[in-house]
Order: C-alpha cells, then sequence, then structure tokens
C-alpha cells in the first residue's frame, strides 16, 4: 500500500477540507492508495515540521505539503528526500531544493492578472486599490501580488495600487487591517484580497461599514463561504481554482512519484479525469485558470466547495 | 558557652539521603517518563528506531535548553515572557548580519551576544527599577519581536552557510545531534551550576525568601540580574539552533515558544512561587512532553489535543501533592 | 488640582488625547466623530476583558485562559447556532455567559480550594480549554454561511447612534463600576488585594473573593465569546489566539499593578483603548504595520515605569514632619 | 451582682507546636473595663482572635448576654456586637481612611448599595469625636503609625457593639493621644458598653480598668477588681516567680569606639541620628514601638540609603549600598520579623548557617557540604540549639530556636558589631535567658553589641548606655547607671517634654 501524506497550512481551514475530499477521490480511484490528511492546527513553520518529522518516522511514501513558509520548511523536507521520501509542494510551494516538484494551482501571472481584472473590470474610470494579503511570508500571495504589480501599468495603467497590508489569515488581523486601509485611504475604490480568510474578513468589514456599492472587495474567495457577499453586493466577483481538483491532483503526482516516474523539467504527468501537466524549468506545474465567481454561477458552486 | 553546658550533639541528618530520592518527585517523572514510552512502543510500529528518536528530539531541544534557564529564574521568584521574542531578534540580527557577509563565527556570537543584550536589558528593568518581571517581560515581548519587524517587514532572510546549517542539521556521530548533545552538555551545566554551586544556592534562598536572602548578605539583585543574562543567552542559543534548523529567518519565528518553555519548567517540578525545583525534573518533563507528542504525531494525531493533556498533567500534578496532605490532615 | 495630578487615570486620558492630536495633524480625518467611535467600537470587546481581567488582577491573581474560554464558549456557541438557528440570541448569550462562568469558576475553585498559584491553574487550563475548541469542533471551522444572520447581525445594529457592540461595553462598564465601586464585593476584591491578611479581619473570605473573580472573568470571557464570533464571522481554534497576554497589557498600561489592589475600571478601560487608538492610529499616519508591535511594547514599558514611579511606597512615616506628604 | 455581657469558657486554642490557650475563661460586664494582663505570649492576642471570629477556638464556649454564639468568620462577632482593635495594625494602605473605618460594614442606600456619602460623613464625625485631627478622604498610606492606630479605634468604634476589645492600643501613641483615648474609654463606659483592655503599662492599667484578668504561659491565673488588688501581686501572678529577673553578671572591658554614627537622616523615617558604640560594650536602643529604631538600623546595615549623614567602622568610613556590603565590612543585622527576614523558612539549618558564610565553606564557587555542616555545628552547638538534625527545616523549629539559627549564622561571619533588633521578642523565658547570657559572652570576647529592646527590664538589665528615640528623633543618651525606669519611659513618650512646654 502507497501512504501518500497531504500536510495543510492549518487543519479546518475550508478550503484544505475540500482539497482533502478531492485527495480522497483520487486514492479510491487509484487504489491501494491511503492519504494521511494531516496539519498543524497553528499555520507556523515550526508546527508544521514536527508534523513533517512525525511523517518522516512513519516512513510515508510520499508528503504532498502546502507550506506555511518557503525556505523555513526546506532543511526537514530533504531530510524527508533523503530518507527515500517523495516530496512535492502544492498551492503554497517551497524552494526547489525542498521538494521534487511544485503544484501551482494556476499559473502565477495568470492569477496575478486575474485578481488585478477581477477589481478594474468594475472600475471602468479607474481608482484606488489596496491588497490585503494573507501572511508576510506566504509564498504563494508574495508571488500573486509581485505579478499583479508588473501587470498593473502594462494594462491597467489608471488602476492606482495604494498599499499592501497582512491579515496573517487570521480573521480578527485581517478586519483590523481592511479598517486600517478604508480609513487611511477615503478614495479606495477596491480591496483586493487575494487569501479565503482575508476576503471574508474584508467583505464583512465593507457590509459593517455600510460601504456596499463604494468598495468593491474582490479577490481569491472559496463559493460556499463567500456566497452571502456576493449575494448582499459587496463583492461584484472573486475568482478561485477548484481546491477539490487540486488535492486530487496532488495526490495524483505523488503516486506516480513513488511508482518511479522521474520529476525532471518537461516531464509530463497524466492526473486521472483533470488531464495532464508539463513541468517547467524549475519543476513547477500550473493547473488551470482560476476561475471565476459572480452572481451567476456562486449560488451552483457554493454547495460543491 | 559556659563550661559547664553539655553539648548534644546534632547529627548531620536523619534519613537517609537514597530513601527519600526514591520517593522524590523526580522519580515520579522517570516513571511518568518510561510509561510513556513503553506506551509509544506498543502503539506505533515506527517509534522504535533510531533514527525516529533522533528526530524526536528537535522538537524539544530549543525549547529545553530555555526551560533550563527559565527554571533558575523561575525558582528565584522571577520570570520571563520574552524569551520567543528574542530569539526572533537575534536570529533577525544575524541575518541582518548574513546580508554584510558575516561568517559562522561571527554569526553564532551575533546571536548568542544579542541573547545576552536583551536579558540584560529585561534584568535591568527588573532590577534597576524594580518593576515587576511578569509586566517587563509582556512590554519586551513586544518590543524584542516588534524590532525584528521593523528590521524584516514581509521579507525573510536565507542562504545561511553550510557550516552554520550544521549546528541545528548536523550529527555528531550516527544518531546523535548536534542540538542533543549540546542540550545534554547544558543541562549537565546547569545541573551543576543550580545544585553545586554558591551561586545556585543563592538562587535558592532568593526565592524561598528574598527578604531573609538579602538581609543574610545575598546579593539579590545582582544574581536576578545575571539570571535575566543567562535566560537570554540560552534564547540566545536557541535562537542559533532554530534559525540553522530553518535555514531562514521570519519575524515570526519561535512563536509561542515562552508558554512551552514554562510548561516544560513547571511540569518538572519547580514552583512557580520560587524556591523549589531541579534541573534534573525539567530535562525529564522536557522529555516527557517531547515523547508525547511525538507518539500522538506518529499516530497523525493533531498537536492541540495533546496540549488537553500536558494542560491537565499540569494542573493534576501540582494538585496531587496537595490534595494528598490535605487528605493525611483530614484523617489525622 | 492636586489630587488630579496625581491620578493615573488623568494622565493615561492626557495620554490618548496626545495621540489624537498629534495623529489628527498628519491626518485630519482621524479625529472625526465617526471614526473616533468605529475605534470605540473595535476595542469594545478588549474593554470588557480588560475589566475582567482587572478585578482578577486586583485580587493578586491573573487569569491566562480568557482568551481560551473565549474562543471555547464562542466555538460552542457558533455550534449551537449553526445547528439550531431558531434559538433566540438572548438565550445564546445567557448560555455564553454561564458556560464562561463555568470555565472561569474550575479556576477559581482550583485556586480556592487547592490553593494552586493561580499562574499555573490558568496557564494549564489555557491549554486544556484550546484543545477542547479543537475536540468539540472536530477541527473544523464554522463559517458565516453556517451563522444565523440574527446571530451575526445582532451586535451590529445601532441604537443611538452607536453599534449595539459599543453598548454591550458601555453596559458592561457601568455594571462593572457600579460593582467595584459600590458593593462589598466590589470592595472586597480591592481589600484582599491590598491587604490579604487584614481582609480576613475585617471578615472578608479571601478565598471565596479570588473565586468570585475568576467567575467574573469567565463570564466576560464567555460573553466576548459570542459578541468575538459574530463579530469577525468565524469559528475556529485560532480565535483570539495569543490574546491573553493582549489583555494583561491593557491593564497594564491602564494602571492596574500587577501585585494587587489597586486599578479602577476608568483606568482598564483607558488602557484597552490606548492600544486600539495606537494599533489603528498607525495604519492611518503611514507608519508601517510593522511597527506596531514594537510601538505596543514601548508603550508597555513606558506605562509600567511611569505607574511605578507612582506607585513606590514611601515606606513608612515615622517623622511627623513628614505625614501627609508622603 | 450583675450578670456578665460576654463570658468564655473552657476555651482552648493550639497551633502546630503551640499550645496558645488552655481551658481559659473570662468575663466582661457592662459598663465595666476589665484588664487583660500577661506577658509576651500568654495567649491575649490569641483570646482576642478567638472572640472576633479570626481563630476558631478548638474547645470551649462563648455566650453572650447568656446565649452560646459561634463565630465563624469577623462578620458574625460584630453581628452579636463584638469589635476589636487588634494588635496589628489590620488596615488598607491603598483605600481612603473612611473605606478602612467601614470597610465590610458600610452604610447602603436604598439600592443596597454602598453610600459614600453617609460613609465619609458619619467616618468623619467619629474621627472629630476622638479629636483625631485626620481628613477621612485621605489615603490612609498618607498617615504616619500613630494616625492609623487612631483610625483603627475608629473603625471599632464604627461598630455599633456592646463588646469592645482593645489589644495594646496606646503602644504606638504620644501621651496627648493616649489621653484622648482614656476619654473615650470613659465615654464607652457611660454607654453601657463593656470592655477588654490589654495592656503592659501598668500606670494605664489602675488608671482606667475596673477588673483584670491574668493569663500565663495561656492559662487564666487570677483575677479581680484592680482597685483591691497591689501591682506586685499581679506581677507575681503574671511571671509565676519573683519579679526581679536575673541577669548576667558583666566582665566585659569596654575598649575604644568601634563604630561611629552622625547626622544620619531618612526623608521620612528619622532625622540626625547620631551614636557611637565601643568595643564590648552594649548599647540599648530604647523607645515605643514605631519609634524608628528598627529603621535606623537597617539604614547602619546598609538595606536603605540614608539621605545624609555619615559613618566609621574602626576608623573607615562605612557607606554600605547593600546588606553584602555591610557583611563584608563586619556589621551584621539580627533583624526583628525572624520568619519574614530573619531565616529562610523552606530550607534546613545548615543552608541557613552557611548562607552568608558560603566564600568560606566553598572551594571556587563550589558547594563543599562537610565543611557547611562542620561550620554549622561548630555555631548552632555553642548557641544550645535545639533541634533532632542540621538538615531540619527551620520552619519546624521554635521562634526561640529560630532566632539561635540566626545568630549562629552571623556568628560564623565573624563580625565587628551585631545589631539585635528586639532579640527576645517572643521568645520563652528560659531562651531569653539563653539569649542574654550569650550577648554578655559575645562582648567579652570584644565584640560590640547594639540591643533594640522595647523590654525595659531586659534594657535596663543589659546595656552600658542607651539611646532613646522618639517619632525618629534621638531624644537622649545616657549611661546605664541608677536610671530609673521612670526617666525612660518619660523620655520615650514625650512625657517629659509636653510638660515643660
Ligand atoms: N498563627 C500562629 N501560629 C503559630 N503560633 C502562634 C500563632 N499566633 C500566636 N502563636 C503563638 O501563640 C502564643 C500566644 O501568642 P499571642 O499573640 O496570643 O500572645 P500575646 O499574649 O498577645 O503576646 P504580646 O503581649 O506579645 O502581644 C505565642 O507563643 C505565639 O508564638
Ligand atoms: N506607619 C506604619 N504603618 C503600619 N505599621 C507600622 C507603621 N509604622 C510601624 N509599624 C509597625 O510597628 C512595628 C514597629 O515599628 P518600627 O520597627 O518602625 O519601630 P521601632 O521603633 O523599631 O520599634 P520596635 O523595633 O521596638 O518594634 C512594626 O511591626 C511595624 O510593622
Ligand atoms: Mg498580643
Ligand atoms: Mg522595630
Amino acid at each position: 500500500q502507497t501512504r501518500i501524506a497531504l500536510v495543510v497550512k492549518s487543519l479546518g481551514n475550508g478550503f484544505f477540507d475540500a482539497a482533502n475530499k478531492g485527495a480522497q477521490e483520487a486514492a479510491k480511484e487509484l487504489g491501494d492508495v491511503e492519504v494521511i490528511y494531516t496539519g498543524p492546527t497553528t499555520a507556523t513553520a515550526e508546527a508544521q515540521i514536527e508534523v513533517v518529522n512525525s511523517l518522516i518516522a512513519q516512513q510515508v511514501d510520499a508528503i504532498a505539503i502546502s507550506a506555511n513558509d518557503p525556505d523555513a520548511l526546506v532543511p526537514v523536507l530533504k531530510r524527508a528526500m533523503d530518507r527515500g521520501i517523495k516530496v512535492i509542494s502544492w498551492d503554497s510551494g517551497v524552494a526547489p531544493e525542498g521538494r521534487m516538484l511544485h503544484l501551482n494551482p494556476s499559473d502565477v501571472n495568470l492569477i496575478g492578472e486575474t485578481i488585478v481584472k477581477l477589481a478594474a473590470d468594475y472600475l471602468p474610470e479607474g481608482g484606488d486599490v489596496a491588497i490585503l494579503s494573507a501572511a508576510s511570508t506566504a509564498t504563494n500571495q508574495n508571488a500573486w501580488i509581485e505579478a499583479a504589480k508588473k501587470v498593473i501599468p502594462e494594462k491597467y495603467p489608471n488602476i492606482n495600487l495604494v498599499a499592501t497590508v497582512y491579515g496573517d489569515d487570521d480573521s480578527v488581523k485581517s478586519t483590523e487591517e481592511a479598517r486600517g486601509l478604508i480609513s487611511a485611504y477615503p478614495d479606495l475604490k477596491a480591496i483586493i484580497a487575494p487569501t479565503t480568510v482575508g476576503v471574508v474578513a474584508a467583505a464583512q468589514v465593507v457590509t459593517d461599514q455600510d460601504l456596499i456599492g463604494k468598495i468593491n472587495v474582490t479577490g481569491l474567495a472559496l463559493p460556499s463561504e463567500f456566497k452571502q457577499f456576493i449575494d448582499n453586493g459587496a463583492s461584484q466577483a472573486v475568482a478561485l481554482w477548484n481546491p477539490i481538483d487540486l488535492g486530487y491532483s496532488a495526490v495524483y503526482l505523488a503516486n506516480a512519484l513513488v511508482d518511479g516516474e522521474e520529476a525532471k523539467p518537461g516531464a509530463t504527468f497524466s492526473i486521472g479525469k483533470v488531464g495532464e501537466v508539463t513541468l517547467d524549468d524549475t519543476n513547477s506545474a500550473a493547473m488551470a485558470a482560476p476561475f471565476q465567481f459572480d452572481k451567476s454561477n456562486i449560488e451552483e458552486f457554493s454547495k460543491i466547495y | 558557652m559556659t563550661e559547664t553546658s553539655l553539648h548534644r550533639r546534632l547529627p548531620d541528618r536523619l534519613d537517609n539521603p537514597l530513601k527519600s530520592g526514591l520517593l522524590s518527585w523526580e522519580m515520579l517523572l522517570v516513571l511518568v517518563a518510561v510509561a510513556i514510552f513503553v506506551a509509544n512502543s506498543f502503539a506505533s510500529p515506527y517509534f522504535l528506531n533510531a533514527w525516529s528518536l533522533s528526530d524526536l528530539t528537535f522538537n524539544f531541544t530549543e525549547k529545553a535548553l530555555i526551560a533550563l534557564a527559565m527554571a533558575l529564574l523561575i525558582i528565584a521568584g522571577e520570570i520571563d515572557l520574552s524569551v520567543a521574542s528574542i530569539i526572533a531578534l537575534a536570529s533577525t540580527l544575524m541575518g541582518l548580519a548574513l546580508q554584510f557577509g558575516a561568517d559562522t563565527p561571527v554569526l553564532v556570537a551575533i546571536g548568542v551576544g544579542v541573547g545576552i543584550a536583551c536579558g540584560a536589558f529585561n534584568g535591568f528593568l527588573v532590577t534597576g527599577l524594580k518593576l515587576p518581571s511578569i509586566v517587563v517581560t509582556i512590554g519586551t515581548m513586544s518590543l524584542f519581536r516588534g524590532i525584528a519587524f521593523i528590521i524584516l517587514g514581509d521579507q525573510s532572510y536565507k542562504g545561511y552557510p553550510a557550516s552554520f546549517a550544521w549546528f541545528g542539521q548536523g550529527y555528531v556521530w550516527w544518531v546523535i545531534s548536534f542540538e542533543l548533545v549540546l542540550f545534554a552538555i547544558f543541562a549537565v551545566i546547569y545541573w551543576v551550576l543550580l545544585h553545586r554551586t554558591n551561586f545556585g544556592r543563592r538562587v535558592f534562598a532568593i526565592g524561598n525568601n528574598p527578604v531573609a536572602a538579602q538581609f543574610s548578605g545575598v546579593r539579590v539583585d545582582r544574581i536576578k540580574f545575571v539570571l535575566f543574562c543567562l535566560t537570554g543567552l540560552m534564547s540566545g542559543v536557541a535562537a542559533v539552533l532554530l534559525t540553522a534548523r530553518l535555514g531562514s529567518t521570519r519575524p515570526s519565528i519561535a512563536q509561542g515558544f515562552e508558554l512551552d518553555a514554562i510548561t516544560m519548567v513547571v511540569l518538572g517540578g519547580v514552583s512557580i512561587l520560587g524556591g523549589a525545583g531541579s534541573i534534573l525534573g525539567v530535562v525529564l518533563a522536557a522529555l516527557i512532553i517531547g515523547l508525547v507528542t511525538f507518539g500522538l504525531g506518529l499516530l497523525n494525531v493533531p498537536g492541540i489535543v495533546m496540549s488537553i493533556f500536558t494542560g491537565a498533567l499540569l494542573i493534576v500534578v501540582i494538585a496531587l501533592p496537595i490534595l494528598w496532605t490535605m487528605m493525611r490532615e483530614r484523617r489525622a | 488640582m492636586n489630587r488630579l495630578l496625581k491620578n493615573r487615570e488623568f494622565w493615561l486620558a492626557l495620554a490618548i488625547l496626545a495621540v489624537i492630536v498629534l495623529v489628527t495633524f498628519r491626518f485630519p480625518r482621524f479625529a472625526q466623530a465617526s471614526n473616533l467611535l468605529t475605534i470605540f467600537n473595535d476595542t469594545s470587546i478588549l474593554m470588557m476583558l480588560a475589566l475582567g481581567q482587572m478585578v482578577v488582577i486586583l485580587t493578586r491573581s491573573i487569569d491566562l485562559s480568557m482568551a481560551a474560554n473565549l474562543a471555547l464558549t464562542g466555538m460552542l456557541v457558533a455550534m449551537v447556532n449553526a445547528a439550531f438557528p431558531w434559538l433566540p440570541i438572548p438565550v445564546l448569550i445567557a448560555g455564553c455567559i454561564l458556560v464562561g462562568g463555568f470555565l472561569g469558576a474550575f479556576n477559581g475553585v482550583l485556586v480556592w480550594k487547592l490553593g494552586i498559584p493561580p499562574i499555573v491553574v490558568t496557564l494549564g487550563t489555557l491549554t486544556i480549554f484550546r484543545g477542547l475548541v479543537f475536540v468539540v469542533s472536530g477541527g473544523a471551522w464554522v463559517n458565516a454561511d453556517q451563522m444565523s444572520q440574527d446571530f451575526i447581525q445582532l451586535q451590529r445594529g445601532a441604537f443611538l447612534g452607536l453599534p449595539i457592540l459599543s453598548w454591550f461595553a458601555i453596559v458592561v462598564a457601568g455594571l462593572m463600576s457600579v460593582l467595584m465601586t459600590r458593593t462589598p464585593l466590589g470592595r472586597a476584591f480591592y481589600a484582599i488585594g491590598v491587604n490579604p491578611t487584614a481582609s480576613v479581619y475585617t471578615g472578608i473570605d479571601v478565598g471565596r473573593t479570588k473565586f468570585l473573580a475568576f467567575v467574573l472573568s469567565g463570564a466576560i470571557s464567555g460573553l466576548c465569546g459570542y459578541l468575538w464570533i459574530s463579530r469577525y464571522v468565524i469559528a475556529s481554534v485560532e480565535v483570539a489566539g495569543g490574546y491573553e497576554l493582549t489583555i494583561v497589557a491593557a491593564c497594564v498600561i491602564g494602571g492596574v499593578s500587577i501585585a494587587g489592589g489597586i486599578g479602577t475600571v476608568a483606568g482598564a478601560l483607558l488602557g484597552a483603548i490606548f492600544l486600539g487608538v495606537v494599533n489603528n492610529a498607525l495604519p492611518v499616519i503611514g507608519v508601517s504595520p510593522f511597527w506596531q508591535m514594537a510601538i505596543s511594547g514601548a508603550a508597555i514599558l513606558l506605562a509600567v515605569v511611569l505607574n511605578a514611579r507612582g506607585e513606590k511606597s514611601k515606606g513608612r512615616v515615622i517623622l511627623r514632619s513628614a505625614e501627609g506628604v508622603a | 451582682m450583675i450578670d456578665p455581657i460576654l463570658t468564655l469558657t473552657g476555651i482552648s486554642k493550639s497551633f502546630p507546636g503551640v499550645r496558645a490557650l488552655h481551658e481559659v475563661s473570662l468575663e466582661l460586664y457592662a459598663g465595666e473595663v476589665t484588664a487583660l494582663i500577661g506577658e509576651n505570649g500568654a495567649g491575649k492576642s490569641t483570646l482576642v482572635k478567638t472572640m472576633t471570629g479570626i481563630y476558631q477556638p478548638d474547645s470551649g464556649e462563648i455566650r453572650m448576654g447568656g446565649k452560646v454564639v459561634t463565630l465563624p468568620t469577623a462578620h458574625s462577632a460584630s453581628d452579636v456586637g463584638i469589635t476589636a482593635i487588634h494588635q496589628e495594625t489590620v488596615l488598607f494602605d491603598e483605600l481612603s481612611v473612611a473605606e478602612n473605618i467601614y470597610l465590610g460594614h458600610a452604610p447602603k442606600n436604598r439600592f443596597g448599595l454602598i453610600d459614600w456619602k453617609t460613609m465619609r460623613r458619619e467616618a468623619q464625625a467619629t474621627l472629630d469625636s476622638m479629636a483625631a485631627g485626620i481628613d477621612a478622604d485621605m489615603p490612609l498610606k498618607e498617615l504616619g503609625i500613630a494616625k492609623k492606630h487612631l483610625v483603627a479605634v475608629a473603625r471599632a468604634l464604627s461598630v455599633d457593639a456592646q463588646v469592645v476589645i482593645m489589644d495594646e492600643p496606646t503602644a504606638a501613641l504620644s501621651q496627648k493621644e493616649i489621653e484622648e483615648l482614656y476619654v473615650l474609654v470613659d465615654l464607652l463606659k457611660q454607654d453601657g458598653k463593656a470592655i477588654l483592655f490589654i495592656s503592659h503599662k501598668f500606670d494605664e492599667i489602675y488608671r482606667i480598668a475596673d477588673r483584670y484578668t491574668v493569663f500565663r504561659d495561656g492559662e487564666m491565673v487570677g483575677k479581680g477588681f484592680i482597685k483591691q488588688t497591689p501591682q506586685s501581686e499581679i506581677v507575681k501572678l503574671m511571671v509565676g516567680r519573683s519579679v526581679d529577673q536575673i541577669f548576667p553578671p558583666r566582665h566585659a572591658m569596654v575598649g575604644e569606639r568601634v563604630l561611629d554614627v552622625s547626622g544620619l537622616s531618612h526623608p521620612t523615617e528619622f532625622r540626625d541620628v547620631s551614636f557611637s558604640v565601643r568595643r564590648g560594650e552594649i548599647l540599648g536602643f530604647y523607645g515605643l514601638v514605631g519609634a524608628g529604631r528598627s529603621e535606623v538600623m537597617q539604614a547602619v546595615f546598609g538595606l536603605t540609603r540614608p539621605s545624609a549623614g555619615t559613618m566609621t567602622l574602626a576608623g573607615r568610613p562605612l557607606s554600605p549600598r547593600s546588606p553584602a556590603d555591610a557583611v563584608e565590612a563586619g556589621i551584621v543585622y539580627v533583624p526583628e520579623e525572624r520568619g519574614k527576614q530573619g531565616v529562610i523558612t523552606g530550607e534546613p539549618i545548615v543552608v541557613n548557617v552557611s548562607l552568608p558564610s558560603l566564600k568560606r565553606t566553598s572551594r571556587s564557587g563550589f558547594l563543599r557540604m562537610a565543611e557547611e555542616f562542620r561550620l554549622a555545628r561548630t555555631f548552632t552547638e555553642r548557641l544550645d540549639l535545639r533541634a533532632s538534625s542540621l538538615s531540619q527545616n527551620v520552619s519546624t523549629l521554635s521562634g526561640g530556636n529560630q532566632q539561635k539559627v540566626v545568630i549562629a549564622k552571623w556568628l560564623a561571619t565573624d563580625p565587628k558589631v551585631i545589631i539585635l533588633d528586639e532579640p527576645t521578642k517572643g521568645i520563652d523565658i528560659g531562651s531569653k535567658a539563653a539569649v542574654h547570657e550569650f550577648m554578655a559572652e559575645l562582648v567579652a570576647q570584644g565584640l560590640s553589641v547594639i540591643m533594640v529592646s522595647s523590654e525595659l527590664p531586659e534594657i535596663l538589665g543589659m546595656s552600658d548606655r542607651i539611646v532613646v528615640m522618639r517619632e525618629g528623633l534621638v531624644v537622649e543618651t545616657l549611661d546605664n547607671v541608677d536610671l530609673a525606669p521612670e526617666t525612660l519611659v518619660r523620655l520615650a513618650a514625650g512625657i517629659a517634654e509636653e510638660r515643660a512646654a
């Protein structure tokens, strides 16, 4: 039997629970694969290292991790690889030397562009926007924000990014930061929150302060958690990839490595119903473009994840 | 006094030290540790493996190093809640030095030096300005980590040299890691310091009764100051190890370490009111916490569930002797 | 006048005013009534918690389990609301206060009957309560979409122009100030902090009074559990993680002496507001959020140093000429 | 004959190791003052505490107006009408004077809330009726010890009680304040209250008491009407032996000056204190409790920094910044509060004794237990310490033996000057004599001794010279030859001065 550990940033997060659903599905399809869904309860690198340590001791066959820190986990994951464990990262990656391949939920540049586009689409005249991110150490968010900053002058010159703040994926901190943005930038037109925790907090603040219609909250959100804010108009549209597919793919990739396939630039892996992915020269692969949710489809998707 | 008075000879002690040693707190902790060890071996087939056991030690050595010095501080009746923040600041400044091309010895010196400086700052506020240590270190806890945030913001430092990484990842021999060896050495040093030197004797005296200790000519403030510096020093050492183990620095490093270290100290039989405790107890408590966490980890039980166990252990272990004497008194 | 200058609360209020004025120079909109009311509303929960903590600290104890208590009652009430959305909110709030009070009573009994130091008791229950959050919820979060609208909206309604949440803080502060200044129990909290031995001579049961202080802080934590969850509309294991020390910090800044016996309702409120203003003012004047932590740390230290200056006992007064000026 | 208001019968109370009260009885009558007399430690205060609900008697019965009452808390005592001024000040520094008076029985308004206005008014009225000259709004911590005592008196009077107990109420008061207290006692008598008055001062007792009861070693040994009993008889009852205490003969040769103190001052505690001690001399410090003698000694010992003044020890200037400095220079201090300042309870005898001498018993900083035991044995056996072993915890020793541990600790450091603050306070008569003998031996060996004591016989019996202090000032330094006890009492209480004025 192949044992694959799906390590997440923190337990309890709806996004990761959905990913686990996909992972279990993949395990069933592959047969003879057991998925161990685990992670710390606090989203810190140190806690995740303890989890990885115990997985190494259990001699699992593969670890698929969404990391709380791109660098701090490298040494322990290296040690895992030294002990013959296949290591991949997904969602939030680790530095290349700490994993064999990385599965991006989507193309980094594409996400960066999408989150800007979501705001710009509803701001024909342009205006001030601000970003409310997760932890300042979050790999994927930082990459997306970089990409977004690059795309603004090229494609959306009338969008003015005034600030980037960090809510640490903590609802209190995110709420406070959102309030801070609103009071510091009276002309703010949109808040972009590329994190499922932050986007809910920001939308709640906008709702509470009666700013619906004045400030549009957008970013990456889980439809089931976010539906009410599309409904009440605090947000016009948000985007996200399918976390179920993400977990599903991570298990497929990990299993492929366990079966002896090699992760090298240009290699192609097939992932069941999702199709196939090809590794780029940093051994990363990207899944589909983010999917957009608005009034027309949120109802339907909120029932799925 | 006068020639006529007949002196009775006072014996050194009445009871056999061996016997009282067997009935001690440490003995209880040893039994608990052995029981958990055996339980773990039965619960998981992966537990009894040299490498597993070696990996296990990484989970607690840094906290336990701090706990050694914290034990002395708590025995003296003070406390330091800022230790985790000292780690963050020391690590950040090491990372900063790295950007300027510092090599391994310099990095270590900076980590340890910053630790001592932070400890001295705490010590000055407590002994110089006569402020309660608990509120002082709640303040410096924010201050030290806050400075780390100011320096680093959302950035991180990485690219520590391999020779530096050895401190947190290297093995001295076979499965014996450098961290473990260092912890063993420090445990012995602190044991000697607390139980076999004048300094340790005075620490106990201060904790038992700071007023009487001062009235007996003990330089209470000076000793407390040194203890804060020692706690800072150990936080600096822990910062070196942790930074080396993670291979990178973020300002959020070592979050929550302070309460874990204090839990080890209290579970180790050190009285939070000061005046009593032993290094052996603290080492055993660290081991117990490490064993339980790792054992549950092998069963993929989340760490937080284990915190219920530690919390309950903490209370039960202190309540039991009290209940015991209460029951005996009632019977009498 | 002389009395006023010796008054800690007066100086703290002045400090807060100074911060507001300074920020307003850079940023006129800051001092607008609406913004100040928002800050007040944002700080409401911390204010209530600080009041609960103050009572415990007055009795020479400390309650490190308040945040974990809040998280546990918060998770419970969120789960109950998700399962039985028809239960009226006042019933839920009463339930929260009861559950929180019960958890506080657990602390209190250990302190009272077994004489275990409060810091050890609450360090233990801090981890136990938080672990229980995970156990009762199975680690799953309760999200906004699972909560009823009443549950979320209650504190957001307005009364006389103020959000209900602010009213909660005002009512709690009012009740607490009556309790602390006008009832024997309130005075007993002070008395056992100032001089436990003498308290016995005046007929105060020291252990029982401490127990009641823990029940009170627990009940307030429970109430805040509901308010917190419905405010941030998410219940998770991590709720208010590390907040216990923020609560203590608010008290310390507000001039509550960790040695017991000294502290007022106004002081604790101002301490909480000070933290609120600092946290709110920094982003507004464009100070990087990364400065927040260091600044609140420095503020705590400053407050401790200043309060200690005021408190420093001048020893006994033997010389007649020195009487009254001590 | 009238019936007593309050009757105690067969009251016993033991503490671990001490039998404080054994089958004692007591009656108090309306409109009369009963004096309770007994040596230190006779059990007087313990009885007061059992009558006010602070201690629970092990056996015995308390009747109030003929009915048996139980007093589980201090509240229940004031409910049945018993109030007390306790010996130690049991007040609250951080609270206002008014609240100190009314804590626990504050007036309430119709909503059941504390009525501060009434409370302040009534507190002020009570204070004014005593001519105390205290503002009820003041924080208590701003008052001196005498005024604090007046607040304690006011507190007792604020309870509407039939029985008023006063445990050494005059100990810290000046003569003028004492006179006012007498007036107050008379008023209470006229009101028909029963008063229990505890005092060591016979002039006082003969002045205001109607009856007396004498305790010795926790037992009631006699009672009667004061007017019909001569003082000598009462004293005989008290001590159970002839009055003259035997003090050891002195063979010391008084030599050159060892310690010189001049102009020592402190902002609030004492001013312009000067004295000197010679080799082989015992210098006595006399004064009422709270005269500031301890504070002066603690400044000499480096615990507090004086604001002015100089000290020289054996010709060399001395300015200790800490007790450690003082010990190194050769000055040691046996504090008044043994439990809090003297011994480290929770540690064994040997550790207590060796603590200041660790430098000598250790080798390069490492402990040598054998050396410590040798040192501890040498000095504790010299003092004839009663203990089962040197590893016995000091907290299990009796007060006198604890005192011996403290003295042993200091002798081991080989000091030049030893300061003893109330060295025989709370020590049984046998041990007292031992301590006195030992002091004589110390000076015979060439040490200088400073002895702070509030006990007249001790001061007169032991000292070569006597410094008298009052309210933080040195009033007089006298050679102890043919001194009348009255002279000292007058100086200490300030009577002479007031007459002159
Ligand atoms: N709480 C206590 N624990 C142990 N022993 C006590 C306690 N209180 C009093 N004692 C002992 O009981 C005995 C009687 O003490 P008490 O205070 O009643 O004496 P007293 O007659 O009031 O003396 P004084 O005149 O000095 O005030 C003493 O031996 C004392 O040491
Ligand atoms: N201002 C005060 N408030 C409360 N208690 C006081 C005050 N001043 C003195 N006391 C108490 O009175 C006792 C004696 O006071 P102090 O030591 O200052 O006087 P002293 O002259 O040294 O008397 P002695 O040493 O003979 O008791 C102490 O137990 C102290 O606690
Ligand atoms: Mg007495
Ligand atoms: Mg004294």
